[in-house]
Formats: C-alpha cells, structure tokens, sequence
C-alpha cells in the first residue's frame, strides 16, 4: 500500500524504504520515521482503544505525551505493551499490534461501555458492587480486571540485556531545542564539560519542527550545524535518544539512554538501554513546552489532535493525517499549522478561533469568536461542527483536526525535590517556580520564554550564570521573536461529553461531579476521576482539569493548587533499572578456595548470603540426603571428618588496647586470657539481645584473631567499628577483615590429631599436652607454608581448625584427603555440621535470632557485672530476667523415629492448644544418626527448670502433633571429655 | 445518603443530580468531648468507630491538609494478618476480620480483595521461621498454608525458577490477605463518620497543643483553638513533631518508604507476592498497575521522596525473580514518611499527659491496621483502657524490656 | 545522595552504611546510679526532628570510616560532615 | 626432636609443595581481550596492610616510606617502587609487591614499621584484575562511580562494582588494577567482561 498521506520535504530518508506491520497489515515507511508518522502516512488513523469507554482512538501528538497511541510492539517475549507510537523510531520488520481491544480493533466488545458511560461516571464503583457481599470477589472485581489494564505482558523472561553507568559533567543540559542547543554551544566554546541529552532521536526539539529560520538557515539546519560543531568538540558528550528521568539529591539526575530500541535485533552483549547516573553541580533544563488541548464534544476521536502535532507531522516527517484539514484555537499558533500545512498543499477546511480579533488569512478561511461543537465519525473524524457568533452552525468537512489551546511549560523536574510551579497570568500557564533542585535553572519555553530567540538568548544566559562564564555570550543568530500572550480557553460550554483525561476516559462532567461531592482538593481530583493518573501522566490533561475545578469552585487556578511531578518524566522498563543484576548475576557469589575441589567431589551447595557452601557430599548409591549426611556424621566422630569453615568472619584485632577492646564488645572476659590461647565470645548488642558468638584468639599480647558467624561477619566488622571509632576513640586498636585471605579447615574427630600430624611440619608439637583444647599458634604445614592452627571445636569431637593462605587452600584439602584416606577421612557439609551442633547443644543461627538473651541461651553467666561491656546494662530490664522467660532446651521425641519440627510450637501435655497456651518453639530440628533418633533445640518457657517434662509439639501448619520430653541440650559427650581428648 | 446499585441507575437517569458532598465542610466548634489529630486513614478510622461502635457524636478530626493525604493515601494497599508474635498477631488478625466487613459496615466499597499473599522463602533457615509463623498464626486463628517450591510453581509459574540466584524452596500463604483501594478506605470511614455526626476539618493544622497542670485541653490550630476532653494523636509520620509540641521524645524515627507503579496491564499477577531474597514486594491493582516496594532508603527523611540507589534495589529484586516484568514500564514513585518505632511494632496507649493519648509507630505496616488501629484508639479514648487486642502496644514497653521484635534486629529503625 | 568526605570528598551515599543520631556517640556510664534510665534513654528516645540532624554514617564501601553528618531532614541539604572520632573526641570520650 | 608451637611469623620464604590456584580457580592467570580492552588476572602480588598505632602516626609514615622508597602516599593516592603502597583509610595503607620475592610482605613490613604500626597479611584477600587498553575509561563508566575526569595515574579510590567492593589504582591513563575480595572474584570477572563486550 502507498503512503497516499506522504507531502514533499522533510527529514526523512526517502530513499531507505522500510517495511513494517500494523496489525498484520504490511505497510511500508522511510527511516526518520516515527512509528506515529508512518500510520499517519498510510493513512491509519484508528490506532487504539480508551481505558474504561473503549472508544476509538489515534495520535494526539508526536511526542513523549502521547496519551491514546499506544500499541504493543515487538513479538514474543520481547513485546512491549503500552508503548507510544509517537516515540517509536521506525525500524525494518517493525511489528507493532493494537491493544485493549477484543475481538479486533474496529469492533471491540467492550466498546458497549461506551453506550452506559452515563452510568459509568467518576468514582461509580465505590458506590455499589457491595452486595450480596461474596460478589464482589467472585464476579464484579474478575470483570473489572479483565476490562481493566491496557497491553499484555508475555509472561516470558525479558531475553534483552541493560547496563547501568556513572558520569560526571560541569553542566548537564536537559533537552536539545533551541535553548539547549544554545547553552551546550556556549558552556561547549568555553571548556566546560558538557552533556547535552534529548529523549529525540534528531536533536534540535521544535527546530526539527517549524518552517521559520534562524540566521540565515532553515530552523532544522541550523540545529544540524550546531550538533555537527558540538560532536567536534571533546569536553561535549552529546545524548541523543536518551530521557532524563529525575532530578535526585544533590545534582545526581537519572537518564535512560535507548542504545537498542531503534534496531530490529540487538548485537550480541549489546544493552537494549543504559540507565545513567549523571553527577552534576549544574543542570539547565531546556525541556521545551507541551501544547494543551481545548475541550469540546466528542474532541476524541481518532484524527482530533494538536496543531503543533500536525506541524511537526508535516514539516519534520512531510506527513499529513488528512488531506482536508481544519483547526480550532485560541491562538496564534493555530493559525502557524494551518499556514504551514497550507503551503504543503494540504487543503485548509478553516481555522475556527474562539477570538473576534483573531488574524484573517488570504489562504483559507478564517472563523472568529467560533467554536468547536460537535465532531462525527464512527473510527474517524468525517466532519466537525462549528457555531458561529452570530448563533449559527457551520459544518467543515475534515479528516483532521488540529487543536491549540496554547502552551504548557515542560516544568516537571523542578518538582521532583521540593519545588511547586507558580501560576504566570499572561501566559496563562504555571512557571517554574519556588524550590528548584540545588544546582539547577531553566532556559525557553521551559521557562516560559516561548519565541525562538528567547529561547537562544536565555539557553546562551542559562549557561553563562551556571558555569560564572565572565567572557562575552556568543552573537545570537536572528529568529522569530513573537511576543506571546494567551487567553486561556479551557473548553465549550454546555457540551456533554468533552474529554480531558483521554486515555483514562476522564470528560468535563466528571471534574464537575467530582467537586459536586466534595472531592475539591487537587489530590482528590485526581485520586476520586483517575485524571492524570494514565501512563503520559496527564501532560495533556492536568491543567485543563485543574481550571475547570476553579472554574466551578469559583477560585483562581493557582487558590486550587497544581498536583506536582514525581519521576520518572516518562515511563521507564523496570529492567532498565535492574541492569545486569539479575538471574544469577543478582548478587555477588562468594567462592570458597577450595570450592572448585568440592564440585569435583559432586558436593551439593547451599546459599549461605553470598557464598556457596558444601551441604554435603553425596556417594555413589546415596539416593536421600539423609544418607550422605548420616554418613559423613558416623565417619566424623568414628574417626576423622574435615570441614570447610572459611566463610566464618575473620578480623583482625591488633594495638595495645586489643585486649581491652574486646573486652568492650564481648559480654565475657577477654583480658586475662593468655598468649597461645583461645576462648568463646559472646558479643551482645546495647539492648541487651545477643548479636553474635565467636572465638578469640590471642597470638600475641597486642594480637587477636577474632571469628564471627559467616551470617553476621560485616555487621560485626562495622560494629567494632563503631565502638572503636566512636566510643573508644583513643583506644590504641587496629581492625581488619582477614576472611577473604585464609582458607580455613575443621579437622574433627578421634583421629583429628593423627591426621594433622601428617600436614603439620614435625618441628611443631601439636600432643594434647603440648597443644591442648582451646590453643592456638602460627605453625607451617607441608614444609614450610606459613599457617595458623585453632584447637577449637563446634562438633564436640577432638576438633582442630587451620588456615593457610587461600591460594593454597584448594592443595590443602586435597593433602588432606590424601593424607587421611588410612583414617578412612570424610569431608562433610554444612549439613552434617548442622547435625553435629544441635547434638553437642551449640546454639546457632537460629537461636540467635535477634531476640535471645544470654539468659535465654543458657548463656547467662558468661555476662560479666565486672566490666563495661556493649549491651550488660539493657540486658538486665525487667521482663528480660523473668524467671518464667525462655531457656534454652533439648527436645527429644517420645518414639525416636517421630519427626520434629523446627518452627512447631511447645504445648503443655495437656490443656488446650491455642495461642494463649504456648510455652514456646523449636528452633533447631535434625536426625541424629549417633542417637538414632530425631532431636533439637527449643526455647521453652522456665524450660532449664523443666527437664524430663513430657509435652506436646504441634505444627498445625504441617499437620503435626508429636509428644516430646525435654532434655539437657547436650546430647553428646556433655562432659565434653572428647573435645579434651 | 445511602450507597448501592440502583442508586447508581437512578442518578444516571436523573443528570448525577443528586450526588451530595461525600463529607461536610464545618467550621471547628469550641468544643469537643473528642479530637483526633490526623485526617489520615488512621484518624478517620478512629472518628468511625468512635461515633458509630462508641457512640461518641461530639467528634473532630483535624487535618492539616486534604484527608486521606497521610499514608493511606501513598502506600501499597496490602491486607494481611501473618505476623508471628503474640503482641502482634491478634490485633492484625482482628483488623482483618474488619477488613471482610468493611464494604457493609461502611456502605462504602473499598474494593477489599482477598488475592491472597505468599511470602516466598529461600533457605531452609527461613522456611523455619517461617514455620513458626505460619503456626502462630493458626494457634491465633488466622488461616496459613505452606507451600513447597512445585506447589508455588503451580500457582506461580511465571516466578524465576531456572535460573535463580537463591532458588525459590517454597512460601508461606495466607488465602485471606490481599488488596484494598487506599483512597477509598479513607473516602469510606470519613463518609461514615460525617454521616454519624463527626465534624471533619481540613486545612487546619495543630500548631500546639495546649497543656495546663499535666493535662491536656485542647489543640492550638490554624483555625484557633479548639477545646477538648481528650486529645488522640494519629499521625504517623510526623508523631514525633505533634508529641514533640507536649515535650515528649519517642522511641521512633522518621523514615522514608518509596513505592512504584508500571502502566496499566492486562490481568498478570494472581496475589501479592514478596519476594524472600531481596527487598521486593509486588500485587496488581484492579486498574492493572503492577504496585511494588521494597526497602526504605533508611535515613532519617521527613521529605516525601526517596532517592535512585533503593529504587534501582528494589527493580533488581523484582527482576531476579519475576523476570517477565521486565518489559513493564515504572510509570511513577513517590515516598511516603513512616514512623519507625524501635522495634517495628506500634505503639497505642496513654501518655504521661492526662487527657493526651498516642496511636503511632506503625512503621510501614500502617495500612493493613487501619480498622483495628482506629477501632482500639476509638476504644482507647472511650473506655481510657487498651482493647484487648491490643494491650501490648505500650510505651513504656522498651523501659520494661518487653519489646515486640518481628524481625528481632533491636533498637535500630531503620532495619525493620 | 552525596556525602562530602572529609578525607575523600564527594562521594554517593550508597557507599554509605547509616546508623542513626549522632547522640549514639554520648554512651551512658555503665556505673552511673541511673545507669538503667540512662540506657534506656539512649537506646531508645529520639529527637527525630524535622530540620537539621546530626547523624551517623559508615563508609562501608570506602574507607571504613564512622561519620558524622549534619543533615537536614526537610531538604536533605547537608551542612557539615565530620570523622565521628574527632567528635567522640571533642565530647570527651576516650578509652 | 620437637620445639614448641612459634608465635612469630616463620621469616624464610616457603619451601612447601603445595600448588596454588589463582581466584578464577586456575593455575595460570585468566586472560581475557575485547575491543581494544585487555582485562587480565594478576595473582602474582603480595599484599599487607599497614595501620598506624595510636600516636605512632608520623613514625608510621616514616617506616612505609623507607619501606616504599618514596613519601606514603596522600589520600586517595598510591606511590614507591618496588614495593608500592596504596591510601585504604586514615593513617592506613596496603602494601603492594612481587608475590615471588615477597611472599612474606608482611614479615618484611613488620619488621621496617616495628612497633609503629599494626602490620595483616592480605595476599590471598584480593583477587587482583589489570584492565589496560585504550577503551578502559568507556568500561570503568560503566562499573563504578568515580569521576574519571578526576582519576589521574597515581590515583587509588575504593568504590563499589556491581555490589561488590573494590579498590581502583589508576597505574597510567591506559592502565588500571582493579582489587576485589576474592571470593568475588568470579562475579567480579564476569563483571568486568561483561562491560568490556557492552562498549566493544
């Protein structure tokens, strides 16, 4: 089909032919196009349907506001819903579909609506739908959403990729029209670092758009000369097709860059758009101005659009949407589209201008002090109808309607922080105004300067205060320069069904009963007729909403107030804003030195926050977890299991006030504690609850290496920080996290010792008398290689760790393994360790879960009254040492072979089950394979004084009920004779 | 003027005529036996249950801007009850069961939807504490379920199962949770409780409040002062300031919570969803925005805008694990201001003041509480004792060590 | 947002790692007689103003140092940035 | 014949015979070039922090410049010779040198700095990646914040790169060493190449 809509002229490429589709229909377009232009030129006009009414709809505009041409672009799980067809840059194979609509787009069911609209008005909904009350669930709200809602998700993964990136500049100009143009040339000559973004693919805003001159070129060429002086400079970085989204805290701006959306496939690794923070102490906006719509009688149909629209249709894209055009205004600009589209040959049924003393035209006829009153056309304008001031009606015939009822600045970033626009009476529109974003001024129509010239000299003067350029502003070239001054026409009177909200379906009536019943705040407006709240964010329709709210309050526009603009200025992809955090990449993976040997050994891992974790090493023939991990239990405590504990936080503590730092942060005593030893640490947080448990290890007088829990390593660092910086200050101590640097190993079990002896060079003694329970030394293992030896145990066994630099550690463990096959050596997992734990009655992660007290762990001696220590004083409140507060207990099923559950709740024996009964929960549930049977650990009301009581474990949730009895925690070896050994 | 179906005919046939004002616009009296500061959901909720449950007519509520403009009028619209500790669980759970009746008892539909919620867990650490919650809730009477990962990949099998950083291992649900249109919640218990005789007073801002003897009688306002009986505080986000004005510190900071909405889509997500792994919370409005959250920017703000850094947090969290919404535009985002208490809980309860009494502290859990935070402040200001539900929200509960600590982090705010 | 670092200039508060009032630094004597009402008082009342705040922030991904920031909570306008250990200093604390 | 368990740092270099893999996992530096950018893995580097003791400050100054052979370097900087030296914090620095001759850094520095300073060995905590190459500034943009027009030779600034954090020392203005932890380094890696194929 030809482009039977095409004029001569523009700025597109004539001779690239490409070919798109429209709703399966194959249409044709030249590269330079907009999606929008090419309907426009193949004459589709039906593009759309509206929210709640599903009325016809087409373009309103040729830019970012766009309200009512909306389609689905692309196919497969790279579609795109609601996406502006005036924004789309014009690709080869461009698939777009229309949306909202069902069966099709010319008869759409729920176009029916449309005839009940009268009982469909603003807020109806919350008035009925209530009874019977069950309905509401099963049948209203299910139509509702189904009507709701525009475009469709594919529900497939989103394939494409997005980068996130930084930039700093001494300026950040926001928009290329005439005023930016001119304040990048000037920062630009005088050295300045420069960005310059634009949301166009063709810089140069309105230039692109108008047929005046400036200097002695055509508008559009002059934009083209300065973009070509501007990319030949250095300190310039020029950002086409990219949005500036929000104005952020201290000169931070987010940009969306769309690096893809313009090509049919993205080249391998390529991003589909970047996500830009630009730092700035200065930012001019140069954002341009909207043109705003009159409201009259049915002004939506498809073809009804603004006048600058059909402007820049006609002279940038050499487009018309109809070969018979009219136009209604209550300005002069109005009267620009008809003039320009006029010498395009496009036929002028008239301008209809609400003014008496509005110009007369030679070219085509004039109608003043008329108005718009009526328009028809099923799927199309065919004709509007005018009333003339002497009381009679005109009827034009006309494909097209260009609306102008004067400009709206581009005001929206200066409210993104604290400013409010202020009303400006000769313009008859809001200002920037009040609090802008520190560091940021506004130049052109932005700023209500709406002539080109004003719009050069103030972009030239923006750039010169912000940057303090004392030289001479560079000579303006010459450009029109019309004074401007609006009367404002907002709408019709007395019509009945006038939008504007178009795309949310919102008319004049509904603002109207929106006062009627009280909804006369601003916020309410908007909230009670959703007006504004569609995906262009009201840019066509705020205002206009607002006036005629003070039109029947009887206020001033202003005394009503303005809604302000929150980002971003247009919608953005949610993947733009994840970039290349997402799927596995999500967040950092923490690798253990000796994790590529544990995925030889087939280990199955576990998240443990960022790191990945051996849970255990399934053998041959093992089909259940359990199997493994009752396995590597047996081998450990029958002879020798080694562990990887690297992931446990490593810090450390030098100076000579070492020993009296942790004595600060840890509840129990640390000073006394001598060379070459170890001891446990019980650190608690101010309030009392306890935040982590570790070891100490003193290697020197004026040396500790401290370990945390790998869960809470950087809460700790930052919490000895806090003391050290902040409370200690002139404590002479120096932290460092050590983690990262050793690749650390528990060697558990009888035949730990055996086993070490083989890695640890013969010079070093490590018998029990020499290296008893709880020392610690720097050793060398395998002959020579540096390494530091802990004789500590989480397992109860005769358990060791070491730690050697974590390059060595993958050989380590393999030396390891080797060294101990003749003890029958097993490497176990998170699991088995898990299991270990709970038999010897460590607490853990789950019984420190914030909300613990020493007391409450068992733990209650080891806070010492002596010293002053983070968290003594708080632990001591009343209900936190109430005897009948929660201990610490081991639960053991009745029937050994009884699962419990970590989670279940404690119940008495007998008496009822309820909340008001619980005398508290599991926290720890695991098989013990030594005890061959289930065990754990619960916090239980008085529980250490409630040993051998027989109660109830229930878990409604998992449909468990088991009778348990409740035992000293300590399962295994509570003489702890083993860890001795 | 009652609400209903053929209402709605009826005006449609006769020109939307009659419609009347949904709230009077009164000037203040001198005098109230009750004033309820904060036009917000909070406070409208307390005039409701105060006129129409407690029979107190000689009402006020003063806002200092539009009503509804608190929280109530910027948040996330969730409904549940699945909380885990005794001082909690009851309270929600009765503010739920208010919730079911709300549409009738306000003949105001609040588009109260039981979607459902599911918070998804991770790791075998929070499948337990989960565990423990979803019981608690049972032995409260609320209803929960749990989930394994094949029975949330039934129900939810667009959710990122292939290629997940911290694979999804199953959810805890609750049936009866779900959705409310916010406005109206607002819009519905000012209605009710203009129509039961409560002056409602917008554009009045408390200035002061005026203290003779350690009592309280009455509010300094920009529309002069207004004598009280009783004073009730309900405004959540700004409690600090108003105490501030009768020499009170409070055990809470002001934080800001942003929260997003994409363009309207086509029916996709079935329930609320939160995300076990990252900060990210998400259900679909009827209108068919995806609304979504996740983590306050956490510093002390009482400006009602967040900053890049937590919006991007909370777009990665949605990405990694429903990567279909990809596609799906952000459309808008604003901050509301919370008050974050000292343990995530709230606080309902007299003050040191006579006659002055507190309803704060809800952290971002506001929304959900409204009718049970409402009906025990009404109950509060009526019988001068805390509603059963709701004994445990004291102020001095940090003094005695009983705090109520859901996510047990301790007397930070910011990381509730 | 952008803290000015005394050491290192401006940097993204996302580096950043926040704690609270700056008052976390004056912690009660452990042996004062009202150590319990003390504590209390600086475990758990704020000021919480709406202006400027001196605040405590961590330089978690730079150099680990504790920071104070006095901050205005109605514009985010940030006046004054200070090492939280001159401060801790300057009101008298030491070991 | 059995002496007891040493407390001190053994000071002669190792003897051992145990293999050492890099942070990628490998026994040989991982490569990788894209665009004109070269990103490679450099294990071959000792690594030991430096922290000043309480009121040893200047001496602690003194002894990392006789150790560095050159001034400690400012804030925000690195500087010396052989063995090099990088600003981490207040009175803080890491030391830099050849892993082959300086296997025990922090032996050698401890025993320059003495009771000076607090001496770590950090080694095997940092997974070290050299980015050299025309385009690394279109790279960098895109992982970390620091205003490159800033970040001259001579620079060192800690910052964060895709939720990981890193240390960045400008060496030339076609040359920088990128630090991170190296538990990360895989993630860093991926990272780093990710961005050199998205600016390619």
């Amino acid at each position: 089909m030809t482009q039977t809509n095409r004029l001569d002229g523009g700025q597109i490429d004539r001779n690239t032919s490409l070919s798109f589709r429209f709703d399966g229909r194959n249409l044709t377009a030249h590269s330079g196009d907009t999606l929008a232009s090419a309907l426009l030129a193949n004459d589709v006009r039906l593009i759309g349907r509206s929210f709640k009414y599903h009325r016809p709809r087409g373009l309103l505009t040729a830019g970012s506001e766009e309200p009512n041409g909306m389609v689905e672009l692309r196919t497969g799980a790279r579609k795109e819903p609601n996406t502006r067809a005036t924004t789309i840059e014009m690709f080869d194979g461009l698939e777009a579909y229309s949306q909202n609509r069902w069966p099709s787009l010319k008869f759409d069911a729920l176009a029916v609506n449309d005839m009940f609209s009268n009982f469909l008005s603003a807020g109806f909904y919350y008035k009925t739908f209530m009874w019977p009350a069950a309905f509401w669930e099963k049948l209203y709200e299910p139509i509702i959403r189904r009507a709701a809602g525009l475009g469709s998700l594919s529900m497939e993964a989103d394939p494409d990729e997005y980068d996130k990136g930084f930039r700093h500049c001494d300026l950040l100009i926001i928009g290329a029209g005439p005023a930016g143009l001119m304040a990048a040339l000037t920062a630009g000559r005088a050295g300045a670092d420069v960005i310059l973004a634009d949301e166009d693919f063709a810089l140069g805003g309105r230039l692109n758009s108008e047929t005046f001159t400036v200097g002695d070129h055509s508008a559009s060429d002059w934009a083209t000369q300065a973009v070509a002086e501007l990319s030949s400079m250095p300190n310039v970085c020029l950002m086409p097709r990219t949005t500036v989204i929000g104005a952020f805290d201290h000169g931070i701006y987010g940009a969306v860059e769309r690096t893809g959306d313009h090509l049919a496939t993205l080249p391998e690794g390529k991003p589909r758009q970047i996500l830009w923070r630009i730092y700035t102490q200065k930012a001019l906006l140069c954002a341009g101005a909207t043109e705003r719509p009159i409201a009259f009688e049915n002004n939506d149909r498809p073809g009804i659009m603004m006048a600058s629209a059909l402007r820049t249709y006609a002279n940038r894209f050499a487009v018309t949407a109809s070969q018979r055009v009219a136009i209604f205004t209550n300005n002069d600009d109005g009267h620009r589209t008809a003039a320009d589209l006029h010498a395009k040959g496009v036929r002028i049924a008239a301008v209809v201008d609400v003014r008496e003393d509005a110009p007369s035209s030679y070219d085509y006829e004039v109608l003043k002090g008329a108005q718009v009153t009526n328009t028809k056309g099923r799927h199309g304008l065919s004709f509007v109808e005018v009333s003339l001031p002497d009381g009679s009606t005109r009827t034009l015939d006309c494909g097209a309607l260009g609306v102008s009822g004067g400009w709206n600045p581009n005001v929206h970033l200066t409210c993104h922080q604290r400013g409010r626009p202020v009303w400006n009476e000769a313009l008859a529109a809001f200002v920037p105004g009040g609090e802008l974003p520190v560091g940021m001024s506004v130049a052109g129509a932005a700023n209500g300067i709406m002539s080109t010239y004003g719009a050069l000299q103030s972009g030239a003067e923006g750039a010169a205060k912000a940057l303090d350029l004392t030289d001479a502003l560079p000579d303006l070239p010459e450009a029109e320069d019309a004074p401007i001054a609006q009367t404002p026409f907002w709408y019709v009177q007395g019509c009945k069904r006038a939008w504007v909200d178009q795309q949310n379906d919102v008319t004049v009536k509904d603002v109207k009963l929106s006062y009627q019943e009280g909804f006369r705040s601003v916020e309410h407006l908007k909230r009670y007729t959703t007006l504004g709240m569609a995906t262009d964010q009201g840019k066509t329709s705020n205002i206009t909403g607002l006036a005629i709210m003070a039109e029947v309050a009887g206020k001033s526009i202003p005394e009503v107030g303005t809604t302000i603009f929150r980002p971003p200025y247009t919608p953005v992809p949610i993947a733009t804003f994840a970039g290349r955090m997402k799927g596995q990449e999500f967040h950092p993976t923490r690798l253990t030195p000796s994790h590529f040997w544990a995925k030889e050994r087939g280990a199955v891992f576990v998240e443990v926050g960022n790191w990945l974790r051996a849970q255990w090493f399934p053998q041959p023939g093992e089909t259940h977890w359990r199997e493994s991990v009752d396995r590597e239990v047996r081998q450990t405590r029958a002879s020798v299991g080694v562990c990887d504990c690297t992931t446990l936080g490593k810090i450390d503590v030098q100076g000579t006030d070492a020993a009296e730092f942790l004595n600060r942060i840890y509840a129990n005593g640390f000073a006394k504690l001598a060379v070459g030893k170890t001891r446990y640490g019980l650190m608690l947080r101010e309030d009392g609850m306890v935040m982590d448990d570790g070891t100490a290890a003193r290697l020197a007088e004026d040396h500790f290496v401290v370990t945390t829990t790998t869960a809470n390593a950087v809460s700790v660092y930052r919490h000895m920080e806090f003391v050290r910086q902040c409370l200690c200050p002139d404590m002479d101590v120096q932290l460092i996290s050590t983690t990262e640097g050793w690749a650390q190993y528990a060697v558990a079990g009888p035949n730990a010792r055996k086993l070490l002896q083989k890695i640890v060079d013969p010079e070093f003694d490590i018998s029990n008398e020499a290296f008893p329970f709880m020392a610690c030394g720097n050793v060398t293992v395998c002959g020579g290689l540096r390494a530091r030896l802990f004789r500590i145990s989480f397992s109860g066994e005769l358990a060791y760790e070491i730690a050697v630099p974590s390059r060595y550690g993958d050989a380590l463990m393999r030396r390891l393994m080797a060294e101990g096959e003749e003890f029958d050596v097993v490497p176990y997992g998170t699991e088995a360790l898990g299991v270990m734990r709970v038999e010897k009655g460590h607490a853990a992660g789950s019984e420190l879960n914030g909300t613990t007290t020493a007391l409450n762990l068992g733990l209650g001696k080891m806070v010492s009254k002596k010293k002053d220590s983070i968290g003594s004083i708080l632990s001591e409140r009343e209900a936190l040492v109430e005897p009948d507060g929660l201990r610490l207990v081991g639960i053991k099923p009745l029937e050994a072979e009884n699962k419990i559950t970590a989670g279940g709740h404690l119940m008495n024996a007998d008496g009822p089950v309820d909340a008001a009964h619980d005398q508290g929960y599991v926290t720890s549930a695991v098989y013990s394979p030594i005890l061959n049977s289930n065990i754990g650990l619960g916090l239980v009301k008085n529980g250490s004084e409630r040993l051998g009581e027989k109660m109830r474990l229930v878990s409604p949730l998992t449909n468990l009920t088991v009778e348990v009895e409740l035992v000293s925690a300590h399962f295994v070896d509570p003489e702890g004779e083993r860890l001795r050994a | 003027m009652r609400y209903s179906g053929f209402r709605v005919i009826k005006e449609a046939l006769t020109g939307h005529k009659g419609w009347k004002p949904v709230w009077r616009e009164p000037e203040p009296k001198a005098h109230y036996d009750i004033v309820v500061i904060g036009g917000g959901g909070h406070g409208l909720a307390t005039a409701h249950y105060l006129s129409k449950v407690y029979g107190h007519r000689n009402v006020a509520v003063v806002e200092k801007g539009w009503i509804g403009g608190g929280n109530v009028g910027r948040n996330t619209t969730i409904v549940r009850s699945n909380y885990m500790l005794d001082g909690n669980e009851p309270f929600y759970e009765f503010s739920m069961k208010l919730w079911e009746g709300l549409e009738q008892d306000l003949n105001y539909n609040a588009m109260m939807s039981q979607r459902g919620i599911i918070n998804l867990f991770h790791t075998d650490g929070q499948r337990d504490a989960y565990t423990r919650r979803g019981n608690a809730m049972i032995l409260n009477g609320a209803d929960a379920e749990l989930l394994d990962a094949d029975q949330v990949r039934k129900e939810h099998p667009y959710l990122n199962f292939d290629d997940a950083r911290f694979p999804i291992k199953g959810g805890l649900v609750q049936r009866r949770a779900g959705t409310a249109r916010h406005d109206a919640v607002a819009w519905g218990f000012a209605r009710s409780a203009d129509l039961h005789g409560v002056d409602i007073i917008q554009n009045c801002e408390v200035t002061g409040l005026r203290i003779e003897n350690g009592k309280c009688l009455g509010v300094e306002t920009t529309k002069g002062f207004i004598g009280a009986n009783k004073v009730g505080c309900a405004v959540a986000g700004s409690s600090s300031r108003v105490m501030g004005m009768a020499g009170m510190r409070l055990p809470i900071e002001s934080h800001v919570l942003q929260a997003f909405v994409s363009e309207g889509l086509k029916p996709v997500l079935p329930s609320v969803i939160t995300f076990g792994a990252g900060h990210f919370y998400v259900s679909q409005s009827d209108k068919g925005g995806l609304v979504f959250g996740g983590d306050i920017d956490g510093y002390n703000t009482y400006a009602q805008r967040g900053n890049l850094p937590v919006v991007e947090d909370v777009c990665e969290g949605g990405i990694a694990l429903m990567p279909m919404i990809g596609r799906a535009r952000l459309l808008r985002m604003w901050g509301g201001v919370m008050d974050m208490s000292m343990d995530g809980s709230p606080i309902i309860d007299r003050t040191p003041v006579e006659g002055l009494y507190f309803n704060g502290g809800w952290c971002y859990g506001g929304f959900k509480a409204t009718p049970a935070s409402g009906h025990c402040f009404a109950h509060l200001l009526a019988k001068d004792e805390p509603h059963p539900v709701a004994t445990a929200y004291r102020l001095d509960r940090f003094q005695t060590g009983r705090m109520i600590d859901e996510k047990g982090v301790g007397n930070q705010p910011n990381l509730h | 947002m952008i803290i000015n670092h005394p050491l290192l200039g401006p940097r993204d508060a996302s580096e950043f790692t926040y704690l609270g009032d700056a008052s976390l630094i004056d912690r009660p004597d452990w042996q004062d007689e009202n150590a319990a009402e003390a504590y209390y008082e600086y475990g758990y009342l704020r000021d919480n103003p709406a202006g400027e705040h001196q605040e405590l922030w961590y330089h978690e991904a730079g150099d680990r140092s504790w920071l104070v920031v006095t901050r205005n909570t109605l514009t985010h306008e940030i006046s004054k940035v200070e090492m939280a250990r001159d401060v801790a200093r300057a009101r008298g604390r030491s070991k | 014949m059995s002496r007891p368990i040493s407390l001190t740092l053994k000071e002669n270099v190792c003897v051992h015979d145990l293999v050492a893999i890099t942070a990628l996992g490998g026994t040989e530096p991982r490569v990788d070039s894209l665009g004109g950018v070269t990103c490679t893995e450099t294990p071959e580097v000792a690594l030991a922090s430096v922290a000043a003791r309480m009121g040893q400050e200047i001496n602690a100054t003194k002894a990392l410049a006789k150790l560095i052979d050159a001034p400690a370097p400012e804030v925000g900087r690195w500087a010396g010779t052989t063995v090099t030296a990088f600003w981490v914090g207040q009175d803080q620095w890491m030391a830099e040198a050849p892993f082959d001759s300086h296997e025990d850094l922090a032996a050698q520095v401890k025993a320059t700095v003495e009771d000076a300073a607090s001496v770590t060995e950090q080694t095997d905590a940092w997974a070290r990646f050299d980015l050299s190459g025309e385009g690394i500034k279109a790279v960098l943009e895109l992982l970390c914040q620091l205003d490159l027009r800033k970040f001259d030779e001579g620079s060192a600034a800690r910052c964060s790169i895709h939720h990981v954090g890193c240390f960045v020392l400008c060496r030339s203005p076609e040359m920088v060493s990128l630090y991170g932890p190296r538990s990360s380094a895989g993630s860093l890696h991926h990272a780093i190449v990710t961005a050199m194929r998205s600016v390619q």
